[in-house]
């Protein structure tokens, strides 16, 4: 009776009843026979908003006004400058891998550079980021689609045991983000970071060096994901990342993080990434137009944002 | 004699393979001509970001650097009206071809997109004569093509009623979008028989379909490379069947001779129609063999097709 | 008379100056633009990214953030080419309601003590639907009115120039100049002062979110009035464009410190940033990496000029 | 001045106001009348503000009434209290950075609007502060961020008298002389002594104890929400006053017995603007002063001097126990265990991860040793009472391995047996080698360090030290100056 009461309270838990009963009604139209295809389907490609997600949501705990607007450039930079390197041979995985984290973490120390030395607001800083990291991406190939080496492309496409390989891949990137964020002291920090950062300096928390981190570590993850979405979809395209820009943001605050920071769950952004999957399935399924999938994503925001974030103390 | 004119390429967009090879063409056919004197200058320019109002800015500022000539491929067929009726009032002569306008000063290079829909149909109908359940692969939502060739196929579907659209997805013209798309529908759908699509989607199509362990349908291709090479692995493997169709990027270069015909004085009317470039199971080997690897299969054409292609619509 | 420039003064002096050298160079790159129908062509298109960025400023002065800026103006646009025309009287119901949607945002907004961020997230969800829905391919056409008044060819200077400078004088006498203007400024300066002065903060927000949305619908219309037409995307990047704008004109996040001309001016750099970049002739390649250079080198500067000013202030 | 004839201008009577389990107001009853100025004084939070908050409108009592003119008012609001003629200068600024004073008139005078009301503003305005700053010299188009603090004073004091429509009938001054210099404050007190000769009423709160003696008529003296001597200012001394608002209890709070420090080592030190300050090893230095002059930056000041913003640091020199506990103290999402665990989980972790054991373990024995009353420390840690919050904080930081504590008026809000149980755990740390820096509003607290260093107007103006540490000289050390 507690459990399921404490359950009840979970930030997470309307992202999940959300994603059981849109998964419910999609299954239905076909009387059950879809279930393992759509749930295979939804995790594949979950996986990738629950990456991008992951590091956003990173960012998001940070507190009011912690962005990071460069994510889609990231993944498309990442993408194309690896897999050219890696040039279809399956000898070069791992450069090619070293290398995408590399920019990772050359986009963040940008993007922190900025925000801390030039003291330009986080949205407006990682944006004028993106203009460049995106123009490095078109410069870097000029749109030639390079197929992956043939074992990432199996690998990425393939499942174990019924389960999609990427998911796993997010499955473990999920664990670790979820091991910092509850086990660590730099899950701690980062926390008390969004809810003050005055009470945090004055708890002696290095504040500077945890929200750097943060931004790096948002920037290496979209990189992966551009890696993974790469390999995965057969070669890098220049506008592969732009669905992950409002992606990353909406399955955070979908998935019951606070918006004004300090409190981040990694369940929600789970329910969150395989919500936004299926709405677009279930409402392609019933035939339904990209006009009403648009407003009805609209509307669950807002709708859940008013259910569960109203009247919080120093919101905004 | 048009060596003393400047000719300059509007271009909306350049963030696919298809874009970046009908670019290249532009600059391999255009810099020969310039360097044999046929013309002064052929600059390409591109926005940006996809949008209207950025291109039409484009336009207004190749007014004001005096070009003679601008060759558009353009963001929206109407909202580019207004910035092209200035360039006309400016006395620069604008042809338009893939994206057209519709503003009635300029010159409109088409393809008959609603046909190229139809003919996906058509294809199918002998292919597969008893009909069947055909999957669509829309382009990106608010788009000019992306709506003529939906409707070309919908026709289609009534003219060969055998046939029934099951379920309808936006790819947005990308494989990784396509995929996504096609493996969240797919699963509530029956048997497909055939995939119509729109260009740049039909691996994504195939694969999201291989990962579902599906009997594979009739997926009709874009022209990609990777599309045309694992075409040609299935059919090397278990004979698969199918066809690909696209408008050729070099159709840039078609545009850059007539604009340069009509420079030359020629007397040359508002439409002329471009053949889509049409790849079927014969023709496989070669087109593949011609096309860089991660573009899109291509011709390039010569003042002389120009103007043939301008006499044939006299 | 005091030496002493005032603060407002100041932070319009680094986007006039971004202006002044940006058109010196285009001038010199390209001396056909140095002319009325040059100048026509090098502005027009930044009228309604001035208005757009107006609004934004508007969203700004109560400490709050418009992330559906861009959409919320391309369905202007859809419904300015559609119902505006063929059926005015239902076009133009319309966008009132659209205003009066704005002002209920506000209104939710304040009493419910939401993320502006998220809400505005959620509704340009919304507003791309809408505009869709309205014209799922692009078309329409132009009211024969807007498309008059916005290719007027008045004397002296050209039809953007005029519209430019009247969107500024317009936006300084209601942003600057009246009491309703300094009571949504006081908001985000001091809330609690406008509260304890016996104000409703509560109509304030309102009044600035339907302001907004006035100027936003403005935008719609001038960008149809251009371009003779409309489609669902055509005006995305306003968004970010009128935030750009904003702060390249002097204006901050908090506190309510905004300044209207400086919006303008911010827009119009932002468009000739454009055309410079262009006449530059900088490999396509790298344009989109200039423009976000250009932003964070006048963001430098900005912050360079605050410095110099907090030590004006501590003498 | 007070005639029986005469109906009193505004009377709050039995006022009650809480915050929480803070008694603001505990039942006050002051009456203004017309043509008097109230002068009112008390120690740091003594309610002086919060009575001002309740006459102004901006606050509703939860218990009493306000009348005026003889007639209880029954729904009495800001609106109500500004049509009345009631105006008021805040202790904090009250005015908009971003415009300018003009327009911050017009936000103050809601009446002042239609065509041409910036001419009327300028107006009201300038002849308002030509009257009570003549030769201010400054300029009413200019924004109120690009004044100096005491031209924004100035300005907000001008405001306050200022009449555009509805004349000012009592005037409320919140400590307004804090920031002017001995000139100015001259020019506004006797500003003040015409108003209220031309009928006007003012209430007038300051810590500067002759500039009410020598303007008020009558003079009240707060304490702890209670209004504890009410007499004409010719009755009062200086002397006289410090005594009615010093602490009237002694406390159980025996000084610690005196100890040699002579030879300890200094472990923490901080040069500046007068006095520097230095610290040794089991020392507890106190800071004094009036509240708001230079104590909590000095604090700051220190804590930045010794921690890093960039790299974390294993053994940390400083740690922090916070006044303000909802701006820099209590992390108000989290349980009472991750609340007191945060400063020191360098301890309680191995390669970076927490152990829940270790921390769990030790948040049961400060929960022992302080007395945190929960039931459980998993509960949030606003669930707790503000005193037991303070007990968190305090366990925060005594819990690390940090050889200096720094305490910003740790005792806001804490009871008296509270106290006394933190008082005796800060003596056995001191004794055990650990030195505490403690800034405290409280007269008895500061009379319990080794040392105390009074500051005034952000320097350390005097120090004290053994058995000098008495009220009498810390006040002394406060006020002295303040005459000049
Ligand atoms: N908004 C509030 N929330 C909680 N407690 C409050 C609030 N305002 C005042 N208090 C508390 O009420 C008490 C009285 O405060 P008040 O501001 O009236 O004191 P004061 O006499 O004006 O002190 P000072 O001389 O420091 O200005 C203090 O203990 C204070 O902490
Ligand atoms: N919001 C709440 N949720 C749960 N328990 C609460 C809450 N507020 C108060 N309590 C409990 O009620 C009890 C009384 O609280 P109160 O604030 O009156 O304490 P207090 O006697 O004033 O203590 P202190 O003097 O330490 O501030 C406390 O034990 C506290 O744990
Ligand atoms: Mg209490
Ligand atoms: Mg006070």
């Amino acid at each position: 009776m507690s459990a399921l009461a404490r359950l009840w309270r979970k930030p997470w838990i309307w992202s999940w009843i959300a994603t059981f009963v849109v998964w419910f009604a999609t299954i239905m139209v076909t009387g059950g026979a879809s279930t393992l295809g759509l749930s295979q389907a939804a995790l594949t490609f979950a996986a990738f908003s629950i990456i991008v997600g992951l590091g956003q949501m990173f960012v998001i705990t940070l507190g009011p006004g912690n962005i990071d607007l460069s994510v889609p450039a990231t993944m498309t930079l990442a993408g194309t400058v690896a897999l050219k390197l890696m040039n279809v041979e399956n000898g070069m995985i791992l450069p090619g891998l070293l290398i995408a984290v590399l920019i990772g973490i050359a986009v963040g120390v940008g993007n922190y550079a900025l925000i801390k030395a030039l003291r330009i607001p986080p949205i407006i800083a990682t944006l004028s980021m993106s203009f460049i990291v995106q123009s490095a991406a078109i410069w870097t190939n000029r749109g030639l689609r390079i197929k992956p080496p043939s074992f990432l492309a199996d690998f990425t496409t393939s499942s174990t045991l019924g389960v999609p390989n990427v998911a796993i891949i997010a499955l473990l990137i999920s664990l670790f983000a979820w091991f910092l964020l509850e086990r660590t002291i730099y899950g701690r920090w980062i926390s008390a970071i969004g809810q003050s950062m005055p009470a945090a300096k004055m708890a002696g928390i290095p504040v500077d060096g945890s929200r750097f981190v943060t931004y790096v570590f948002c920037a290496v993850l979209a990189s992966l994901a551009g890696y993974l979405l790469a390999c995965f979809s057969g070669g890098a395209a220049l506008n592969m990342g732009s669905e992950y820009l409002l992606m990353s943001i909406a399955v955070v605050v979908l998935g019951g993080t606070a918006v004004a920071g300090g409190d981040s769950n990694v369940p929600g952004i789970w329910g969150a990434s395989l919500f936004m999957f299926l709405v677009v399935s279930m409402l392609n399924t019933y035939g339904l137009g990209a006009g009403i999938r648009l407003i009805m994503t609209g509307l669950i925001i807002i709708s859940v944002i008013m259910l569960a974030g109203g009247r919080q103390p120093g919101a905004r | 004699d048009t060596s003393g004119k400047k000719i300059a390429l509007s271009n909306n967009y350049a963030g696919n393979s298809w874009r970046q090879a009908m670019l290249t063409s532009w600059n391999k056919v255009t810099g020969e001509a310039v360097k044999a004197g046929v013309v002064a200058a052929a600059d390409a320019f591109t926005t940006a970001e996809n949008q209207a109002t950025e291109q039409a800015a484009q336009i207004q500022n190749m007014i004001l650097q005096g070009y003679d000539a601008i060759v558009l491929n353009a963001a929206s067929p109407t909202a580019l009206n207004g910035a092209v009726k200035e360039a006309c009032d400016a006395g620069i002569t604008v042809v338009s071809f893939d994206g057209i306008v519709t503003e009635p000063c300029a010159w409109r290079i088409a393809v008959d997109f609603k046909e190229m829909g139809r003919s996906e149909v058509e294809y199918l109908s002998k292919k597969l004569p008893q009909g069947g359940n055909l999957l669509e692969i829309r382009g990106l939502a608010g788009v000019f093509v992306d709506d003529e060739i939906s409707a070309g196929i919908h026709e289609g579907v009534k003219q060969f009623p055998q046939f029934k659209i099951v379920g309808s997805v936006h790819g947005d013209w990308a494989q990784d979008v396509a995929q996504k798309a096609v493996a969240g529908i797919l699963p509530s759908l029956p048997e497909i028989h055939g995939v119509v699509t729109q260009g740049g989607d039909g691996y994504g199509a195939a694969q999201a379909i291989a990962a579902a362990k599906r009997p594979m349908p009739v997926i009709i291709m874009g022209n990609r490379e990777d599309e045309l090479k694992w075409w040609k692995e299935q059919k090397d493997a278990i004979g698969y069947e199918t066809m690909s169709v696209s408008i050729a990027p070099g159709v840039s270069t078609l545009a850059f001779w007539v604009a340069q015909q009509i420079l030359d004085g020629k007397e040359v009317k508002k439409d002329l129609v471009v053949p889509f470039l049409r790849i079927d199971q014969d023709n496989l080997e070669q087109n593949l063999a011609n096309t860089q690897a991660g573009g899109v299969a291509n011709v390039e054409y010569s003042q002389e097709d120009a103007i043939k292609v301008i006499e044939a619509a006299k | 008379m005091r030496l002493r420039i005032s603060a407002d003064a100041i932070r319009l002096t680094i986007p006039a100056l971004s202006l002044t050298i940006l058109l010196a160079a285009v001038f010199w790159l390209q001396p056909r633009a140095m002319s009325y129908i040059g100048l026509n062509l090098l502005f027009n298109l930044a009228v309604p990214i001035a208005l757009a960025t107006i609004a934004q400023m508007l969203i700004m002065s109560v400490n709050d953030l418009d992330l559906s800026m861009g959409t919320f103006v391309s369905f202007v646009a859809c419904v300015t080419a559609t119902f505006l025309r063929d059926a005015p009287l239902i076009g133009a119901l319309v966008l009132a309601g659209l205003v009066m949607a704005y002002a209920a945002l506000g209104i939710v907004i304040h009493l419910r003590n939401l993320p502006s961020i998220v809400v505005s997230l959620g509704m340009s969800f919304v507003w791309a639907g809408l505009a869709v829905l309205l014209l799922p391919a692009p078309g329409g056409q132009a009211p024969d009115w807007v498309r008059a008044l916005m290719t007027m060819k008045p004397p002296l200077a050209p039809m953007a120039i005029v519209a430019s400078i009247v969107i500024a004088i317009l936006a300084h006498l209601i942003v600057m100049r009246s009491s309703l203007g300094v009571l949504i400024r006081g908001v985000g300066g001091n809330q609690r002062s406008v509260e304890r002065a016996g104000w409703s903060v509560l109509a304030a927000r309102a009044a600035a979110y339907g302001l907004a949305g006035i100027f936003a619908v403005l935008a719609g219309i001038a960008l149809v009035g251009l371009t003779t037409s409309a489609d669902a995307n055509i005006a995305l990047r306003y968004t970010l464009l009128s935030i750009a704008g904003v702060i390249l004109g002097g204006g901050e996040f908090i506190g309510g410190r905004v300044s209207p001309v400086g919006a303008v001016i911010g827009a119009l750099t932002l468009t000739l940033a454009g055309s410079f970049l262009s006449f530059l002739r900088i490999s396509p390649d790298w344009q989109i990496g200039a423009q976000g250079a250009i932003l964070i080198i006048v963001l430098a500067l900005r912050l360079l000029l605050n410095r110099i000013e907090a030590r004006e202030k501590g003498r | 001045m007070t005639g029986d004839t005469l109906k009193a201008m505004i009377e709050v009577a039995d006022a009650k106001v809480s915050f929480g389990a803070v008694k603001a107001l505990d039942g006050v009853r002051l009456a203004i009348w017309p043509g008097e100025c109230v002068g009112l004084v008390g120690h740091n939070g003594a309610g002086k503000s919060t009575i001002v908050s309740v006459i102004n409108g901006g606050l509703t009592p939860n218990e009493g009434t306000v009348s005026g003119d003889g007639e209880v008012i029954a729904r009495y609001g800001i609106n109500t209290a500004r049509s009345r003629g009631v105006r008021c200068v805040f202790q904090e600024l009250s005015l908009c950075p971003n415009l300018t004073i003009i327009e911050n008139t017009r936000i103050l005078h809601r009446h002042l609007g239609g065509f041409g009301w910036r001419k009327r503003a300028k107006q009201v305005i300038e002849r308002s502060l030509d009257a009570v700053f003549p030769g201010h010299g400054i300029e009413s188009d200019s924004s109120v961020g690009e004044l100096t603090i005491a031209e924004r004073q100035m300005v907000e004091i001008a405001m306050a008298f200022s009449d555009a429509g509805i004349a000012p009938r009592l005037v409320i001054l919140d400590e307004p002389t804090s920031s002017l210099d001995a000139s100015l404050a001259e020019q506004m007190l006797a500003y003040v002594r015409r108003f209220v000769a031309a009928g006007g009423s003012v209430i007038f709160i300051s810590h500067i104890l002759h500039e009410i003696l020598i303007t008020a008529d009558r003079i009240v003296v707060m304490k702890d929400g209670r209004i504890v001597a009410e007499r004409p200012s010719a009755d009062w001394t200086e002397h006289s006053l410090v005594e009615a608002m010093g602490s009237v209890v002694k406390g159980e709070a025996h000084r610690r017995t005196l100890r040699d420090l002579a030879a300890a080592p200094v472990v923490i030190e901080q040069g500046g603007r007068g006095i520097p300050f230095r610290a040794k090893r089991g020392e507890i230095v106190g800071l004094a002063g009036l509240a708001g002059h230079g104590q909590t930056r000095m604090l700051m000041r220190l804590h930045a001097a010794a921690s890093s913003d960039w790299l974390p640091r294993r053994n940390s020199a400083v740690t922090f126990v916070a006044g303000d506990r909802r701006l820099n103290g209590v992390f108000e999402l989290w349980s009472i265990l991750k609340n007191f665990s945060i400063a020191s989980l360098g301890d309680l972790a191995k390669r970076g991860v927490v152990k829940a054991e270790a921390e769990a373990e030790r948040g049961a024995e400060w929960k022992r040793r302080i007395d945190i009353r929960t039931q459980d420390l998993a509960n949030r840690v606003l669930s707790l009472s503000g005193g037991n919050q303070q007990k968190v904080l305090f366990a925060r930081a005594l819990a690390t391995r940090a050889p200096v504590v720094l305490m910003d008026d740790p005792m806001r809000g804490v009871d008296v047996g509270t106290k006394q149980e933190v008082y005796e755990i800060i003596r056995e740390q001191a004794a055990a080698g650990r030195t505490f820096v403690w800034y405290s509003t409280e007269m008895e607290e500061v009379c319990l360090c080794d040392r105390v260093y009074v500051f005034r107007e952000g320097a350390i103006a005097a120090e004290l030290a053994g058995d000098a540490v008495t009220e009498q000289n810390i006040l002394a050390a406060s006020f002295e100056g303040a005459a000049a």
